[in-house]
């Protein structure tokens, strides 16, 4: 389980996040949506839970379990790559590839990653065999068999989406962020994407933590639903909310009741 | 008269379209990413350009602004040739143009934002009063008159938007061009915004836009162009062809 | 196939070990660059070419092949590599001067691991820094380290130590004294074994994941620590492996010069040099730096005996090859054999390059003469 | 104590002047310009002919009130040495710099040390290989300031306090409050979107790359009518010092720049008398200590570069 | 011709072939040390200029291919070899000299370095060479010449106190070192401040700053080039020469075309090296009357002490293969001509030079004050002191700290 606590974040006067406390991944295998506003502080969330923003106040903290008896570690001051190797994966609202690398090349750096051979003088063209065969796992779970020779920054922008999304499945995650990861991929490849996400979920009990600005997806498929607003938690709890809460639909979609 | 009508040198408004492109086909880096483009926007008249993500809509903008290379075709404006031209002379002849992403000169102020053009196309714009040209904008968006002097990198996705609709317009264009405005803005933001360009409208400019949300578009425009891969593949009434199956099929790919 | 010979994207490749594959050009470029490396003293007893600034240039170019690891994949310009190259120099002559260590191998071990120590020192305050203030930061180091240097005592000021163990004859290099020629040639074979070697390892780095892993964080920093990449760690590595590179060559270079004073070795300039060897040779390459180090050196030493305006003549080459060698001198040579294979086909493109050439020219000189209109008169 | 803070801003001054130009091109070119110290160098040699020629026309100072005549021809020969500095860097720019706007920055470095080499033998072509020096320091240290500072000390180092003061307010005026300076701030922040107003970028970066050669020259200039020589070679250092000095301020900051300089300045000229075995490496030692601290430097970014 | 006088001439039936005699200089050609190396190089091709107009050295002609020594002292050697110089003359630097005596020994192609003055190269370093010169007198000597100088001008008694102002290198470091320990060997004097400035820098007035607020009685500066220029205009400028009695300046004399009427003015003594202007006297010996004209009208500059330099290398080659001619009848073997240079000695319009047998030249030294000649536009010494070799230099042989220490 990974629980935000107090976290704050402040840019100047602005408060970006604003004391927020959530858990994710209660149950294993849970899907957050996580919606609200331009400017809400969602991506700034994803960002102190990742280690990318230091937080100003309060902590991030993973649950775990030994022989028995619960454990919380509290990873606030871990740099990313380590919370990574925890199990904690993001992708990025704006592409972060490696741009000059092809698609295989892209998911070969993440898997040999996650394998922890990123230290091996073994050349990468002979005898990572597992290696190989997850690459073309990932591939063809994405969709993407096609491109995979293709130089990253040639790709239209959703297959880049795409192979951002595909390179933190790559990494085997426990909690999996990620940040709108359907924005400008187009429909049919949208249902890949959020279907991929869903298998890893129910599959492998990946935890997993979406930020969405696509309504009609929230509903259909949140576990549960948390809506930011001016950097503090708004709404928490079942997605029929988007029904039913008319506050909550003034500010998300600007409709007076 | 509002000091944001078109420029002096607005010509007779014959029968000649205003800007006329025909056969465009557009470079990136060796790739071609329109192939024979054609399209037209009269006097006073809204255009949209709409098609999924990639299919070629900001590509066609740039290369009418000069700043994607072309290798074939002509684009025209009152019947003069752009491409025979220097990039900086087009914005001078008439084209004010709001990029996809905000661009905005960050550092500088919005006030600084809506000055910039005249002090760089003023006088072939014809205009004399600096001053009353930027307050016309200022009351435009009258949202934007108390972040006057807030520097640009400091504005919400809105207020951006709006300044940088706001600094083509401070260069009392002809024809306004408006690559996805409403783009990645909150609902609430979206129908302001869609007022604003029916405003601008109304000020006898025309304008061109791109969009990937079919939706909004019979709101705001008189014709609208349909791109798929580079190519343009329909057009005609905005109403008549969004509710088409067709191309609501080809739309479903877009964008937020 | 035999054990040598592997089928890789339909074409049959020599295969060196594991992983490392040479198409039938590759091979048959090494076999001639191997021939030719040992043929250099007897191809510059016959053509009159200066061994000594061959044997120069190679040691510089050595250096430079390591410099390229981080500019090549990790995407960072040092500025400051001749420290490395200096304390490598530095470390062999102390020895010999100070310790009468008498062994030129022993010598160049004392020049490496102290290169190395410095690498590791340095790389742990510069590996967070990025772009330009990476460059200025390494600069910053060299300077001080040679100032430091400068004004000690310990290494005799800017005059410098003598790699002279005995103060009058070179070190022994396999145990053995050699007389002056002998010493020259012994170690211009080392010099082609190590550089050889080098290579190879390089390659050998820039193929496994780590050198992945470097690419990686040359590309995007904030993706390769997202994908679990240790970001300052690995460039801090990779940094002190380019660094024994440094060390490597500066080491061979007291063993040549058998004299080690600051200005050659640790100024500033000679990083800006051993940087711009990595540039013009193509620092897209693996052995580009090597020729590109050989090339620059040569023109700087060589060049003040037959012209009086050497500087402009080197400078002129190198704003030649920025200009029409796009990817250096070793990175442009499938282009241009692509090139001249289409010339040989079509001369009539030929005439067509002339007459690029001439209106490339033509615009430079109009736009330059409309530029000094504007600012002289303000008119256009 | 006074004195050595004198010094340091004279030093100052004098690095400030050669510093804003490298800032000024890297802030809105984003050209590392390696040829920039060559550039001062050529404003050192052309002051040493047109400063000697203007210098020859009037007589060498006999009292105050000539001391101030002589200064003020002498100053005006440097502004007169430095503009040569402005096609020249215009044509530069425009043949050799522009081609490569686009390509990797690496090969900037490389065509800019070719120029660099290039430069260099120009002058040697003109001027011959030995040092030149025109010899008015003297002159203008006749002005009486020594006065007015209450104790002993060369005008001619006040006066360059002075003129460094004034090209800082000059710059910051340019680039803050007039219109054309404010265009070439926007053409840095966003070159296609300047285009798409009506800014010839093209002309734009000619202009600046030719204002930073001024003061490049100017400050050749200022030394070779001080009491240093134009010598070959004399851009290298000064090269190195200028990286200094706008790393230390935070690239492309003008303001940077300036506190940059008068830092190394005052730093090393109190810290050489008591520890003369550090003159040479405190730039380097404020250099590594300020960006440990603030890895961008003291003043924020100004431009496109973060 | 010149250098022979006589009848019977031992050189008109020598075996020497008739193909001129290569060599080679290498030294400072451009940019701030061609103050220096551009002296050099006007002084061998003088010398060379007149041993051709003089028939050649018995009787062969000599030409003299000069390059930039730069950094590349080893390489330059080496090519200049492989090129199949006779002889080669230079560096300037003192790093680079000392770099190249050994490859010298190993080459076995004479060189006669201009300077390269390492004061423990020949004494302690290198103490047993063949082929490797140098004509510069002892650098012991320019220091020492200024010490005595100091003393001749103000008297043991009332020196007290003296600074340093020198560049920061091996040279300046050394110069200091020599002139503190002569100095405080002869009259007690206290160092009260020593300030090492970049070499080529743009500003020394922190340095003159602490000069004056110390005001000692003896300045010594090793300074030279524009380092000389840029002391004497910020000293002046500062005050520095009410606050101070002396300046000792060996090398700024270098300077002496660079200087004005206005910076000369002032207690500064330079000279040391080859002095060779009025003193030693010129009037009778054509060689050296004709010389400064001769310099002035080739090359519109007054000749300096590195213009002996160059010019005393080659002189001092030439004049031993004319001797080893004569001596052996035939042209010498590189091994011999490099025996009948030790201990050789010849005439430059600077005077009378020995080289030593430690390899390393001996003359006497020249002081003066610094003054300005209307004559030759340039700046010139006045009232000069002669010191002899042997009271500023020691006997080959000994080392220097030690022989100082036992004055
Ligand atoms: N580095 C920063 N410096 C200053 N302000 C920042 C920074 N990063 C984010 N902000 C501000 O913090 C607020 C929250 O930003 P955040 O990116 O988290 O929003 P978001 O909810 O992800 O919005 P969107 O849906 O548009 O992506 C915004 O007002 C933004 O302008
Ligand atoms: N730098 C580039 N290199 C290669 N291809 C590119 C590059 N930039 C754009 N393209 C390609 O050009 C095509 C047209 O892109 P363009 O940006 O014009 O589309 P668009 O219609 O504006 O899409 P969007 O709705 O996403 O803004 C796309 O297929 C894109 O992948
Ligand atoms: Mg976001
Ligand atoms: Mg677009």
């Amino acid at each position: 389980m990974l629980e935000a606590r107090d976290l704050r974040k402040e840019f100047g006067e602005l408060r970006a996040t604003d004391d927020v406390s959530l858990t994710f991944g209660e149950t294993a295998g849970e899907m957050v949506f996580i919606v609200g506003p331009n400017g809400a502080g969602k991506t700034t969330l994803i960002n102190l839970l990742t280690g990318l923003l230091e937080p100003d106040q309060g902590s991030v903290v993973v649950h775990g379990e030994e022989n028995g008896t619960p454990v919380e570690e509290d990873i606030t001051e871990m740099a990313p790559e380590d919370r990574v190797k925890q199990g904690l994966v993001r992708s990025f609202q704006i592409v972060h590839v490696f741009e000059e690398m092809t698609v295989r090349e892209n998911l070969r750096v993440a898997v040999l990653s996650r394998h922890g051979k990123t230290l091996s003088m073994r050349s990468v063209d002979d005898g990572h065999e597992g290696v190989e065969r997850e690459i073309d796992h990932l591939l063809a779970q994405f969709r993407l068999e096609d491109v995979q020779h293709e130089v990253a920054e040639t790709l239209p922008h959703g297959d880049r989406k795409l192979l951002d999304v595909a390179m933190s499945f790559g990494l085997d995650p426990t909690y999996l962020l990620l940040d709108e990861p359907t924005a400008g991929v187009a429909t049919r490849e949208k249902e890949y994407v959020i279907e991929t996400i869903v298998e890893a979920s129910e599959a492998d009990g990946v935890t997993t933590v979406t930020i969405e600005h696509d309504m009609d997806l929230v509903k259909e498929y949140a576990d549960r639903l948390v809506v930011l607003h001016e950097g503090a938690v708004f709404r928490e709890g079942d997605p029929s909310l988007l029904e039913t809460d008319s506050e909550l639909r003034r500010v998300l979609l600007g409709v007076d009741e | 008269m509002s000091t944001l009508g078109p420029g002096s040198d607005a010509g007779p408004g014959g029968s000649d379209p205003l800007l006329e492109v025909s056969n465009l086909t557009a470079t990136v880096e060796g790739f071609e990413v329109t192939h024979g483009i054609d399209l037209e926007v009269n006097e006073g008249e809204a255009v949209a350009l709409v098609g999924r993500n990639g299919a070629g809509k900001t590509s066609t903008f740039r290369s009418i602004m000069g700043l994607t290379p072309v290798a074939n075709g002509s684009i025209r404006l009152r019947g003069e040739e752009l491409l025979d031209m220097r990039p900086e002379r087009i914005p001078k002849r008439g084209i004010g143009y709001q990029p996809e992403s905000r661009d905005l000169f960050t550092g500088m102020t919005v006030e600084e934002n809506f000055r910039l053009p005249v002090w760089t196309a003023g006088k072939a714009r014809g205009i004399e009063d600096e001053d009353a040209v930027v307050e016309d904008v200022f009351d435009l968006f009258d949202e934007l008159e108390e972040r006057r002097d807030a520097e640009v990198q400091n504005l919400s996705g809105g207020q951006g938007k709006m300044t940088a609709i706001g600094r083509a317009l401070a260069l009392r264009p002809d024809l306004l061009i408006l690559d996805e405005p409403l783009e990645g803005l909150a609902p609430v933001v979206v129908e302001n915004v869609k007022s604003y360009i029916r405003e601008i409208i109304d000020r006898d400019i025309s304008v061109l836009i791109a969009e990937s949300n079919a939706s909004h578009v019979p709101e705001i425009v008189d014709r609208m162009y349909v791109i798929e891969r580079g190519e343009i593949v329909d057009s005609g009434d905005p109403e008549a062809l969004s509710s088409d199956e067709e191309i609501q099929m080809l739309m479903q790919g877009g964008g937020e | 196939m035999s054990r040598f010979l592997v089928d890789r994207d339909g074409e049959t490749r020599v295969r060196l070990s594991e992983g490392m594959e040479l198409t039938k050009t590759q091979s048959v470029l090494a076999v001639v660059g191997l021939v030719v490396l040992f043929a250099v003293p007897d191809i510059t007893r016959l053509t009159g070419l200066s061994f000594q600034a061959i044997h120069r240039g190679i040691l510089f170019g050595l250096a430079a092949v390591g410099l390229n690891l981080l500019l090549r994949h990790t995407e960072l310009v040092s500025f400051g590599h001749a420290a490395f190259f200096g304390v490598g120099a530095y470390g062999a002559a102390v020895l010999a001067s100070h310790f009468e260590v008498s062994s030129g191998l022993l010598l160049l071990l004392g020049g490496v691991l102290a290169a190395t120590t410095i690498a590791v020192l340095i790389g742990y305050f510069v590996s967070g820094y990025l772009d330009i203030y990476f460059a200025l930061l390494t600069l910053a180091f060299n300077q001080v380290l040679y100032a430091f240097v400068l004004q000690s005592g310990y290494f005799n000021y800017s005059d410098g130590l003598s790699v002279r163990p005995d103060g009058l004859n070179p070190p022994t290099l396999f145990g053995l004294q050699w007389t002056s020629t002998g010493y020259d040639l012994i170690l211009y074979y080392f010099t082609v074994v190590v550089l050889v070697g080098s290579l190879l390892v390089m390659w050998k780095l820039v193929n496994s994941p780590f050198g992945r892993a470097l690419d990686a964080i040359g590309q995007d920093r904030t993706r390769a620590r997202f994908v679990g990449i240790p970001v300052e760690k690995y460039v801090w590595i990779a940094f002190v492996i380019s660094g024994i590179y440094g060390g490597l060559a500066g080491g061979l270079f007291a063993l040549l010069q058998l004299h080690v004073s600051p200005d050659p070795t640790l100024y500033a300039f000679v990083s800006g040099e051993i940087l711009f060897m990595a540039i013009l040779g193509g620092f897209g390459t693996l052995v580009g730096p090597v020729v590109g180090g050989v090339v620059l050196v040569y023109l700087l030493i060589q060049a003040p005996f037959y012209v009086e305006y050497y500087n402009a003549v080197t400078g002129l080459v190198l704003i030649g090859v920025v200009l029409f060698l796009p990817e250096g001198i070793l990175g442009s040579v499938p282009k241009i054999g692509t090139g001249l294979a289409r010339r040989r086909r079509d001369p009539g493109l030929l005439r067509d390059d002339i007459a690029a050439i001439g209106s490339s020219i033509r615009r430079g000189v109009t736009r330059a003469v409309t530029t000094v209109r504007i600012i002289v008169f303000g008119v256009n | 104590m006074l004195e050595h803070v004198l010094n340091g801003l004279y030093y100052g001054s004098v690095l400030f002047m050669i510093a804003s130009g490298m800032t000024i091109i890297f802030g809105v070119l984003g050209i590392l310009n390696l040829a920039h110290g060559e550039l001062y160098a050529l404003g050192a040699f052309c002051a040493f002919s047109i400063v000697g020629f203007f210098a020859g026309q009037v007589a060498a100072p006999t009292g105050p009130v000539t001391a101030i005549v002589f200064a003020l021809v002498v100053l005006a020969g440097s502004l007169a040495a430095a503009a040569v500095l402005l096609p020249v860097g215009g044509a530069l720019e425009a043949t050799f710099v522009r081609p490569i706007y686009d390509r990797d920055e690496v090969y900037q470095l490389l065509l800019t040390y070719g120029l660099l080499l290039v430069l260099t033998d120009v002058m040697k072509f003109v001027w011959g290989p030995s040092p030149v020096d025109v010899g008015v320091f003297s002159g203008i240290n006749e002005i009486p300031t020594t006065e007015l500072v209450g104790f002993s000390y060369p005008s001619y180092n006040v006066l360059v306090i002075l003129i460094g003061v004034a090209v800082f307010g000059w710059l910051v005026w340019f680039f803050d409050r007039t219109k054309t300076g404010r265009i070439v701030r926007a053409t840095a922040i966003n070159r296609e979107m300047s285009t798409a107003i009506g800014v010839s970028t093209d002309r734009m970066f000619t202009l600046v790359f030719a204002i930073g050669a001024f003061f490049a020259g100017f400050g050749g200039a200022m030394v070779s009518i001080g009491p240093g020589s134009a010598s070959l070679g004399m851009g290298l250092r000064w090269l190195v010092l200028s990286f200094v000095v706008i790393v230390i301020g935070g690239l492309g900051s003008l303001r940077g720049a300036f506190v940059g300089a008068l830092l190394v300045g005052v730093s090393s000229r109190i810290v050489t008398p008591y520890f003369p075995q550090l003159e040479l490496a405190v730039p380097f030692l404020l250099m590594v200590l300020v960006l440990l601290v603030r890895p961008e430097g003291l003043y924020g970014t100004w431009g496109e570069i973060q | 011709t010149e250098l022979l006088e006589g009848e019977d001439d031992p050189l008109a039936d020598a075996d020497v072939p008739d193909e001129p005699v290569e060599s080679g200089l290498q030294t400072f050609t451009e940019g701030a040390p061609s103050v220096l190396g551009v002296q050099a190089r006007y002084g061998a091709e003088t010398a060379v200029r007149r041993i051709n107009e003089n028939d050649g050295i018995a009787g062969r002609q000599m030409n003299l291919d000069v390059v930039e020594e730069s950094d590349a002292y080893l390489t330059n050697y080496q090519q200049f070899v492989d090129d199949g110089k006779d002889v080669t003359f230079g560096p300037i630097s003192s790093s680079g000299h000392a770099e190249m005596v050994p490859e010298i020994e190993a080459q076995e192609v004479i060189n006669v370095s201009t300077d390269g003055t390492v004061t423990t190269l020949y004494e302690e370093d290198f103490p047993d060479v063949t082929y490797s010169f140098r004509f510069q007198n002892h650098d012991v000597m320019e220091a020492l010449a200024a010490v005595e100088q100091a003393v001749e001008v103000l008297g043991a008694d009332s020196i007290d106190t003296y600074a340093g102002i020198n560049p920061n290198y091996a040279f300046g470091q050394d110069e200091m070192e020599l002139f503190s320990a002569g100095i405080e060997q002869l009259t007690g004097a206290e160092e009260v401040y020593s300030g090492f400035p970049d070499l080529g820098t743009g500003d020394m007035s922190t340095h003159i700053t602490e000069v004056n607020s110390e005001a000692p009685d003896v300045v010594f500066s090793s300074c030279w080039g524009g380092d000389a220029t840029l002391l004497l205009e910020q000293g002046h400028a500062n005050d520095m020469f009410d606050a101070i009695d002396v300046l000792v300046g060996p090398v700024l004399y270098g300077s002496a075309n660079d200087l004005s009427e206005d910076l000369v003015r002032g207690p500064i003594y330079s000279g040391s090296r080859n002095f060779y202007w009025g003193e030693p006297s010129t009037d009778r010996w054509s060689p050296a009357a004709d010389l400064v004209d001769e310099v002035q009208s080739e090359y519109g500059v007054v000749p300096t002490a590195h213009f002996m330099s160059g010019y005393g290398a080659v002189t001092a080659w030439a004049t031993a293969a004319e001797k080893a001619v004569r001596l052996l009848g035939r042209w010498p073997e590189q091994e011999e001509l490099a025996m009948v240079l030790e201990n050789h000695g010849f005439f430059t319009p600077a005077g009378y030079h020995t080289i030593g047998a430690d390899h390393q030249g001996y003359s006497n030294a020249h002081f003066g004050e610094l003054t300005w000649s209307d004559e030759h536009d340039a700046a010139a010494l006045a009232n000069v002191n002669v010191f002899a070799a042997k009271n500023v230099s020691p006997p080959p042989g000994e080392i220097s700290a030690d022989w100082i220490g036992s004055w």
